[in-house]
């Protein structure tokens, strides 16, 4: 296959012509009269730029060659490169492999029969967003980079607005919109003062910089705002949850498992710039990190909105990545080569990972909400009898978010553990190691959260009273999921391939830890997919045991046990909330869980409701007050057009003098 | 040539003006100004002499000022004929009229360099639109005529006084006396700085009531508010623009009397002014075309910062002009057609444009999105490089009020712009006959085509126009 | 000659001081035609004969005589209004402020370098003050007609000035600029008489229902 | 290799032992004569040719539960050292995988839990989840601690590094180490105070409950499990608090069992000593042993 490609012609090319189809492919379905039709082509356009453009992707990551194009454009600001180096030829893998996955999920899922309204500009953005982020990790200049993120920022605010006739659609798109525009704000310094350190709007080439110049400190921090907002580092999270509950799933599952890299690929993009990071830069990113993974998934513990749940588990994911690079950094600033390598590894394999994991569940979600028309797990219950199938492709989902092992989330996590025990014996940053504890808490808390999804939605009976009977999905909605679950086992039980995956990436990224040996590390990971066999070997054995016991004896099929309670209901289950509870009282003080419990009065209380709602804490305590102070500010200031005329002349007569004053 | 661009509007006023018939003359408008454009682009592409004592010269700022006013006026002439259709019930004559007498003006403003020369033209401009404002004859419409009558004449006059000084300082300066910014120019040196700063404030103050600067800028959300849609978009693409011109006028003059320091600050702050102003009368308007007023005041105060940092910035602000004029055109005519369409201006009233009428509401859309400086459209072309080098230069206090009341801006316009657009039109919204044509939309779209095609690819001739505005108006120590 | 002409400019600003002071329209409205045509004659007595100075003259007596004045008697009588009731500010406040505002106007006027010829005359603060009071109109008083006089008067000031450089502005400009003074007044009129159709009065201070609430 | 397969044996054959110790002792406080030490074998036994009981909620996650708890707990069973031999298994990082096995084991234990759709299961699981998410900082404390004791990265050499030389050099962070590890080490296998494994009510219960519809062989397997991990985490424990070693490997074996059915012993008294805690203390608890095994690590590692 490769030396095919090899034999046509660059792989480079070919990612990049690859991104424009997939760019293209919603354009017929805009002119197309039958409805249904430019679906479809855009769907197979899609897979078909998709597969000629991952192994190009590969190709360009083992060969870790760095090829550039110019795009001639009549822009006054200078070249524009569009440059694939292994760093970017990774950032390709998902792009690509999530935007085919999604459209062709989006047949089943959003088909133009039932859409006829809202599937046109639903396929059109959607292959805007793919290309847009494709083309964004490839380009090289400042002006064009700013670009391309408006442009996927804005198709990815027209896809989250697809069902805009709902109000919490249209509020959670003013709220996107409005945190990706100030994160832009932050991009237009990034970029201005780049130009002004380099002396042109071409991205400066790899430890290029010093990071010495007080510029420097405001470059960093202009990134870290500017990416760490798309990217829904805390604190500027706010719009992720309702932004990734209220769009379609399979523009959840491409603005979560994808978009949101493109923020990280910022953030590392810039730290490439410079050659002596100082410390504190490692630390914040460190310290963003951990706040982010531990306060998103107790967030996330607490929803009741299976998507916003996986929303705040995006926001857990991103910290653990951000966690890595902080680490990574300090390793480089403390001339520390497996830390910095461990670090990275750890990060880059995870964003690797949860770009499987992660659209998978959003995938899911988007099936059983089509099935159980709701989005709240406490009405939900039984569904795996429905769909066997999803329901084991959405359990293989919720393991490799726990980072348990035999799946893929574990590995990511096993190299960052491994990283920072292996500073417990040098005397700088020892310190670092007080880490672990809080990964294994949010550890722990994961699996309280996933286990909570998981079993609310598929597990017991229906909680809700109307009757539903969820049915298997369709080919076309499963292959992807499989897709990815087979992705997610591969990397699970062979670890060390995943991280041949990495290294180019880490390589490109710091020369200083290209020279560090990682055959201790793959020896390790053989380790560690050796013991997963065994797991596997052994719980089969363990089943198959126990079938030749079954088979000896009698098997009774019976209503589930009430503990002697005869008229047990299936309202009476334990549901999403209660399980919770618990574990959220812990939390409360974050958390703030709105719980309404009902008042029972007399021997024989009528029938009553108790409600729980998580508070979005930063958002409404904080920010939202903010700006009614500000309009109502606003509204005194607005008295000064008043509509008198005689005073609008006296503002121009001392607006006259108050300049001749000036002037003389 | 010079006088062909001016002859052919004063005769199509003249002609439309003897036309009985309301539904033939907005067709023989859009004629008009179709052969404006080509003698346009005709002088664009072939500059034509100086004339002989140097009163008419069209220099490259003159061209940006004249092709953005011209196409504009093309796509709004174009415009009226879908949308005087839906004003049958009063005669539009004076419409037609107005707006030819006000191209004539404009393409005077441009080709002169004859400051009083140019005065008149801008005058004219300001009492031509006059009666245009008053098209609805309501209350609240004559009270706007009355504001902008008043305001832009005793500002304009002020102006006049400012040119009085000038030439009052030239014959100070026993330097033979004139007008012509050539002359003044060439003698800039040798003139008192007395009455040269008095000069510039005069004119920043006249000029800047024109373009609507802040706090002179009281004029405009009433006029553009009451004025109809493509009147609207004359007033905040072209006229502004000529305000903007007479402004880099007395820069240029400016800039050879070594006294530019003073002017850049003032424009750097009126600028930063004025994009506060509008910063914070745009959140919570409820009134979608009074927005759109705040927003031109937020345009100009760009222009006007851009001008004052100077070098890179200056191309920005010269790449503004066009690009403010066009988006405006695109917002104005579509806000247009969705008053139109919901007999309302009150965004309580006007929800879900974009299922009631597609087409208007999805340009209404795309034109928020362009005018606040989001690729792949011009302005942020424009924005951008002034932003950058406004920090490149080291203006870092100025760039982040910039940034910041751009930003105060985008959420105010969004919080006001996207519930129109988005989500079902409310039940009690009175239904009207307006439907979306050709005619009314495909003016706006060809616009919005320009400002895309703008933001990602500027041809090469439009390039060295920019380019040599730029030169003419670069700081020479 | 030229002194004949400071005493004219004394009467200018004396007609300034009666503009500013009386409250009946019709009285105001001659006052301000009296100071035009005063303006009119000005520059035949400091410039030396020529067909330029003669087009200009005539022109402003026509039109600062007699149409801009017949324009707003009409306007006036069609309002059926008498005189400025209750102005913003008061006559008396009205008229210490117009007295500072031609001290000021001096004060400014000597900081400024002259020609040596009209060192010792008193164009430039006559014009000045002519456009302070203008703007002390524009700013206290109610009725649209006061308003437009304001308006003429603070022309008038820069017309005073324009005198200084009859050369330095080619007689189109001139042509032009009274056109559009007249023009813009004859709009005005026009306006006048719409407002005072629409609101059967030409106060302006009923002109508020366009603001920001 | 004789050590590994004595290993193996052990795990597999002693587990229900220390269950039957840990029976002996409470019947000896109360004053009982008590069932004989090998009954957990006979029950497990008796269980495996019993027949099955399924509930028509369940799907087949149901049945995964206790193959998924049994094989994690036997692979974490390969991976800790008895007594002073190392584990068959041995590599760089294998405590995070240690730790993270039971992760695994705890899914599949609630998710079966709430599978039959039961509200007392439901319960148990909700109450599994937030004592076990409470209980992992703990541990890693002590991995934390003990790493840095021994300098290596693996199991096998930082557990079996542990001497009286250590206790000497840094005896009070071992105190505490050992203290947050012993109440790990009751709440992770649901002993008294967190959880009564014989009482009648399942309102109180945590894990028992958990199991309630699981019968026949299942229950049998959920049984063995148990007492693996009691094993597995005793060793982990025994390590710590107990650290004989002589040259003699075979004597070393003895030592080792000798050591866990003291183990077995202590567990008994507590439970014979003390009552069931209030749920509402309990995270609290859990938090003070977080505290006491952080405390430990800072000691060693500022």
């Amino acid at each position: 296959m490769f030396s095919v490609l090899q034999g046509v012609c660059d792989p480079a090319l070919v990612a990049l012509v690859a991104a424009l189809v997939i760019g293209c492919s919603g354009i017929p379905g805009l002119f197309l009269r039958m409805p249904g039709l430019g679906q479809l082509c855009a769907t197979v356009t899609t897979i078909l730029a998709a597969l000629a453009g991952l192994p190009a992707a590969l190709m360009l990551l083992f060969s870790s060659a760095t090829s550039t194009y110019i795009l001639s454009w009549g822009l006054p600001f200078g070249l524009c490169e569009l440059t694939i180096d292994p760093l970017s030829a990774f950032f390709l893998i998902p792009v690509f492999l999530v935007a085919a996955a999604g459209s062709l999920f989006a047949l089943g899922y959003w088909p133009a029969a039932e859409h006829p309204s809202t599937e046109r500009g639903l396929t059109f953005f959607y292959g805007i967003l793919a290309s847009s982020m494709a083309i964004l990790v490839t380009a090289r200049n400042g002006v064009f980079f700013l670009m391309v993120w408006e442009i996927m920022a804005l198709s990815a605010y027209f896809l989250l607005a697809t069902e805009h006739e709902h109000e919490d659609v249209r509020r959670a798109g003013i709220v996107y919109l409005i945190a990706t525009h100030t994160g832009s704000a932050a991009l237009y310094v990034l970029f201005s003062l780049l130009a002004s350190q380099s002396g042109s709007y071409l991205l400066p080439a790899a430890g290029s910089l010093s990071a010495l110049p007080p510029a420097a400190m405001v470059i960093a921090t202009a990134a870290f705002f500017g990416f760490g907002a798309k990217a829904g580092i805390m604190p500027f999270h706010i719009w992720l949850p309702s932004a990734h509950a209220n769009a379609p799933s399979h523009v959840s599952a491409m603005m979560s498992g994808v978009m949101l890299k493109m923020g990280l690929y910022g953030i590392f993009r810039t730290l490439t710039f410079f050659h002596d990071p100082p410390l504190i830069w490692g630390a914040v990113l460190t310290v963003a990190g951990i706040s982010s993974a531990l306060l998103g998934i107790a967030f996330a513990v607490a929803q009741r909105d299976m998507k916003r749940l996986l929303a705040c588990s995006s926001i857990e994911n991103i910290g653990i990545i951000t966690t890595g690079l902080g680490v990574a950094m300090l390793g480089i600033s403390s001339q520390n080569a497996p830390l910095a390598y461990l670090g990275m590894a750890g990060a880059l394999l995870h964003i690797l990972n949860h770009s499987f994991f992660k659209p998978l569940l959003f995938l899911g979600s988007g099936v059983i909400i089509h099935a159980t028309g709701t989005r709240n797990m406490n009405l939900m219950g039984g569904v795996a009898k429905g769909m066997p199938k999803v329901a084991f492709l959405f359990l293989i989902g919720s393991i490799a978010i726990c980072g348990i092992p035999p799946l893929n989330g574990f590995v990511s996590e096993f190299l960052l553990y491994f990283g920072l025990f292996s500073q417990l014996q040098t005397s700088s940053l020892v310190y670092l190691v007080l880490l672990a504890p809080l990964l294994a808490l949010v550890g722990g808390l994961a699996v309280v959260a996933f286990t909570k999804l998981y079993s609310s939605v598929f597990l017991g009976t229906s909680r809700s009273h109307g009757a539903v009977h969820p049915h298997e999905a369709g080919l076309t909605m499963l292959l992807p999921m499989a897709l990815f679950a087979l992705l997610c086992l591969l990397v699970g039980v062979m670890p060390q391939w995943a991280l041949r995956l990495v290294a180019p990436a880490i390589a490109s990224f710091m020369p200083l830890v290209s020279d560090i040996d990682q055959t201790n590390y793959v020896l390790i990971l053989n380790r560690i997919s050796m013991m997963t066999l065994i797991l596997c070997a052994v719980a089969i054995a363990a089943a198959l045991f126990w079938r030749w016991r079954l088979g000896y004896a009698r098997v009774t099929k019976t209503s589930t046990w009430g503990c002697g309670y005869q008229r047990s209901s299936s309202r009476m289950q334990y549901g999403a909330s209660s399980f919770s509870e618990m574990a959220v009282s812990v939390f409360n003080g974050i958390i703030r869980q709105k719980i309404t419990r009902p008042a029972l009065k007399g021997l024989f209380p009528e029938a009553t409701t108790c409600d729980d709602k998580p508070s979005e804490t930063l958002l409404e305590r904080f920010v939202l007050p903010l700006c009614t102070v500000a309009g109502v500010s606003f509204t005194f200031l607005r008295r000064l057009q008043h509509g008198q005329m005689h005073v609008y002349m006296i503002y121009i007569f001392a607006t006259l003098f108050v300049l001749m004053l000036w002037a003389h | 040539m010079f006088a062909a661009l001016i002859i052919l509007p004063l005769v199509g006023a003249a002609v439309t003006w003897l036309i009985p018939f309301d539904r033939l003359r907005p067709k023989v408008l859009s004629l008009f100004a179709l052969a404006h454009l080509g003698i346009t682009i005709q002088m664009l592409s072939f500059t034509p002499p100086e004339s002989p004592g140097g009163w008419f010269h069209l220099d490259a700022l003159g061209k940006i000022v004249l092709l953005s006013t011209s196409v504009l006026f093309l796509f709004c002439a174009v415009y009226s004929i879908g949308y005087l259709y839906y004003r049958r019930e009063r005669s539009n004559r004076v419409m037609c009229v107005g707006l030819l007498v006000c191209l004539a003006a404009a393409s005077m403003v441009t080709i002169t360099h004859h400051l009083g020369l140019m005065w008149v033209a801008l005058e004219t401009t300001t009492i031509s639109m006059t009666p245009l404002i008053y098209f609805n004859r309501n209350a609240r419409s004559i009270e706007a005529t009355w504001k902008y009558l008043l305001i832009c004449s005793v500002g304009v006059a002020l102006a006049l006084i400012g040119l009085y000084f000038l030439a009052y300082a030239t014959i100070v300066a026993q330097v033979e006396p004139s007008l012509l910014l050539d002359d003044l120019i060439r003698d800039a040196g040798k003139l008192s700085s007395g009455w040269v700063h008095a000069a510039f404030v005069f004119l920043l103050v006249g000029f800047g009531t024109k373009m609507g600067l802040a706090p002179l800028h009281t004029w405009k959300p009433d006029a553009y508010g009451e004025s109809p849609g493509l009147v609207g978009a004359m007033l905040a693409g072209g006229l502004v623009n000529l305000a903007f011109l007479s402004l880099l006028r007395v820069y240029q003059l400016c800039l050879a009397t070594k006294e530019i320091a003073f002017f850049q600050n003032a424009l750097v702050t009126m600028g930063l002014i004025s994009m506060l102003f509008a910063a914070i009368f745009m959140a919570r308007q409820a009134d979608f075309k009074r927005m759109l007023a705040y927003s031109s005041v937020e345009h100009v105060g760009i222009m006007a910062v851009a001008l004052g940092l100077g070098g890179k910035a200056v191309f920005g602000a010269l790449f503004h002009v066009l690009a403010n004029g066009l988006t405006k055109g695109v917002l104005f005519l579509s806000s247009g057609n969705i008053h139109r369409s919901y007999n309302s201006k009150n965004t309580d009233h006007v929800r879900g444009a974009l299922r009631r009428l597609p087409w208007s509401g999805g340009l209404f859309l795309a034109g928020f999105f362009a005018i606040t400086g989001s690729p792949p459209f011009a302005p942020f072309i424009s924005e951008f490089t002034i932003v950058s080098s406004a920090f490149i230069q080291g203006r870092v206090v100025v760039g982040a009020l910039f940034l910041i009341s751009l930003g105060i801006i985008f959420i105010g316009m969004a919080l006001t712009v996207l519930p129109m657009v988005m989500g079902e039109a409310p039940t009690d919204s009175e239904t009207t006959s307006y439907k979306d044509t050709f005619w009314t939309v495909a003016p706006p779209f060809c616009l919005l085509l320009l400002v895309f095609l703008l933001g990602i690819w500027i041809p090469a001739p439009l390039m060295t126009i920019l380019r040599d505005g730029a030169a003419l108006l670069e700081v020479h120590p | 000659m030229i002194t004949l002409a400071d005493q004219l400019l004394v009467l200018v600003l004396l007609i300034n001081f009666v503009a500013l002071g009386t409250s009946r329209l019709i009285f105001s409205i001659r006052a301000v035609a009296i100071q035009g045509v005063i303006l009119g004659i000005l520059p035949g007595l400091i410039h030396p004969f020529s067909w330029h100075l003669v087009g200009i003259i005539s022109m402003i007596l026509v039109t600062k005589g007699l149409v801009i004045p017949m324009l707003l008697n009409r306007a006036v009588r069609t309002a059926e209004i008498k005189r400025e009731v209750e102005p913003y500010l008061g006559y008396v406040p009205t008229l210490l402020l117009g007295a500072v505002f031609t001290a000021l106007s001096f004060g400014f006027a000597g900081k400024l370098p002259m020609l040596p010829e009209h060192q010792n005359y008193m164009f430039v603060p006559a014009s000045m003050a002519t456009l302070m009071t203008g703007f002390l109109i524009l700013t206290t008083r109610r009725k649209a007609i006061s308003q437009v006089l304001g308006y003429l008067v603070l022309e008038n000031g820069i017309f005073i000035f324009g005198l200084l450089l009859a050369e330095a502005m080619p007689i189109m400009v001139e042509a032009g600029a009274l056109l559009d003074l007249l023009v813009g007044t004859f709009v005005m009129g026009i306006v006048i008489n719409h407002i005072s159709r629409e609101f059967s009065s030409l106060d302006t201070s009923r002109l508020t229902s366009l603001k920001e609430e | 290799m004789t050590n590994s397969i004595i290993h193996i044996f052990l795990a597999l054959v002693m587990p229900p032992l220390l269950l039957g110790v840990i029976g002996k002792t409470k019947a000896a406080f109360a004053g009982r004569v008590g069932a004989p030490f090998l009954q957990p074998y006979y029950d497990i036994f008796r269980l495996l040719h019993k027949g099955t009981v399924f509930s028509t909620t369940t799907t087949w996650i149901f049945r995964a539960g206790p193959l998924v708890a049994l094989a994690t707990a036997a692979v974490a069973a390969l991976l800790i050292p008895f007594g002073a031999h190392p584990a068959p298994i041995s590599f760089q990082g294998d405590m995070i995988l240690y730790a993270y096995l039971f992760a695994l084991g705890r899914f599949f234990t609630m998710a079966a839990a709430l599978d039959t759709g039961s509200s007392f299961e439901g319960m148990g699981s909700a109450r599994e989840a937030t004592y076990s998410c409470l209980a992992e900082p703990t541990l890693f404390f002590a991995l934390i601690t003990l790493s840095r004791l021994s300098g290596s990265y693996s199991l096998s050499p930082m557990l079996v590094n542990i001497s009286f030389g250590v206790w000497l050099d840094s005896g009070a962070a071992l105190l505490m180490l050992v203290g947050g590890m012993f109440i790990v080490l009751l709440a992770e296998n649901c002993r008294i105070p967190f959880d009564d494994p014989n009482t009648h009510l399942e309102l109180t219960m945590v894990h028992e409950v958990m199991v309630l519809d699981h019968s026949g062989p299942a229950l049998a397997i959920i049984h063995y499990a148990a007492a693996l991990k009691l094993f597995v985490l005793g060793a982990f424990f025994v390590h710590l608090a107990l650290p004989y070693a002589t040259g003699n490997p075979y004597l070393d074996w003895v030592l080792f069992i000798i050591s866990m059915l003291e183990l077995a012993v202590v567990v008994g008294i507590v439970e014979s000593v003390m009552a069931r805690l209030r749920l509402i203390r309990i995270p609290q608890l859990l938090v003070a042993a977080t505290i006491l095994a952080a405390f430990s690590t800072l000691l060693v590692i500022r």
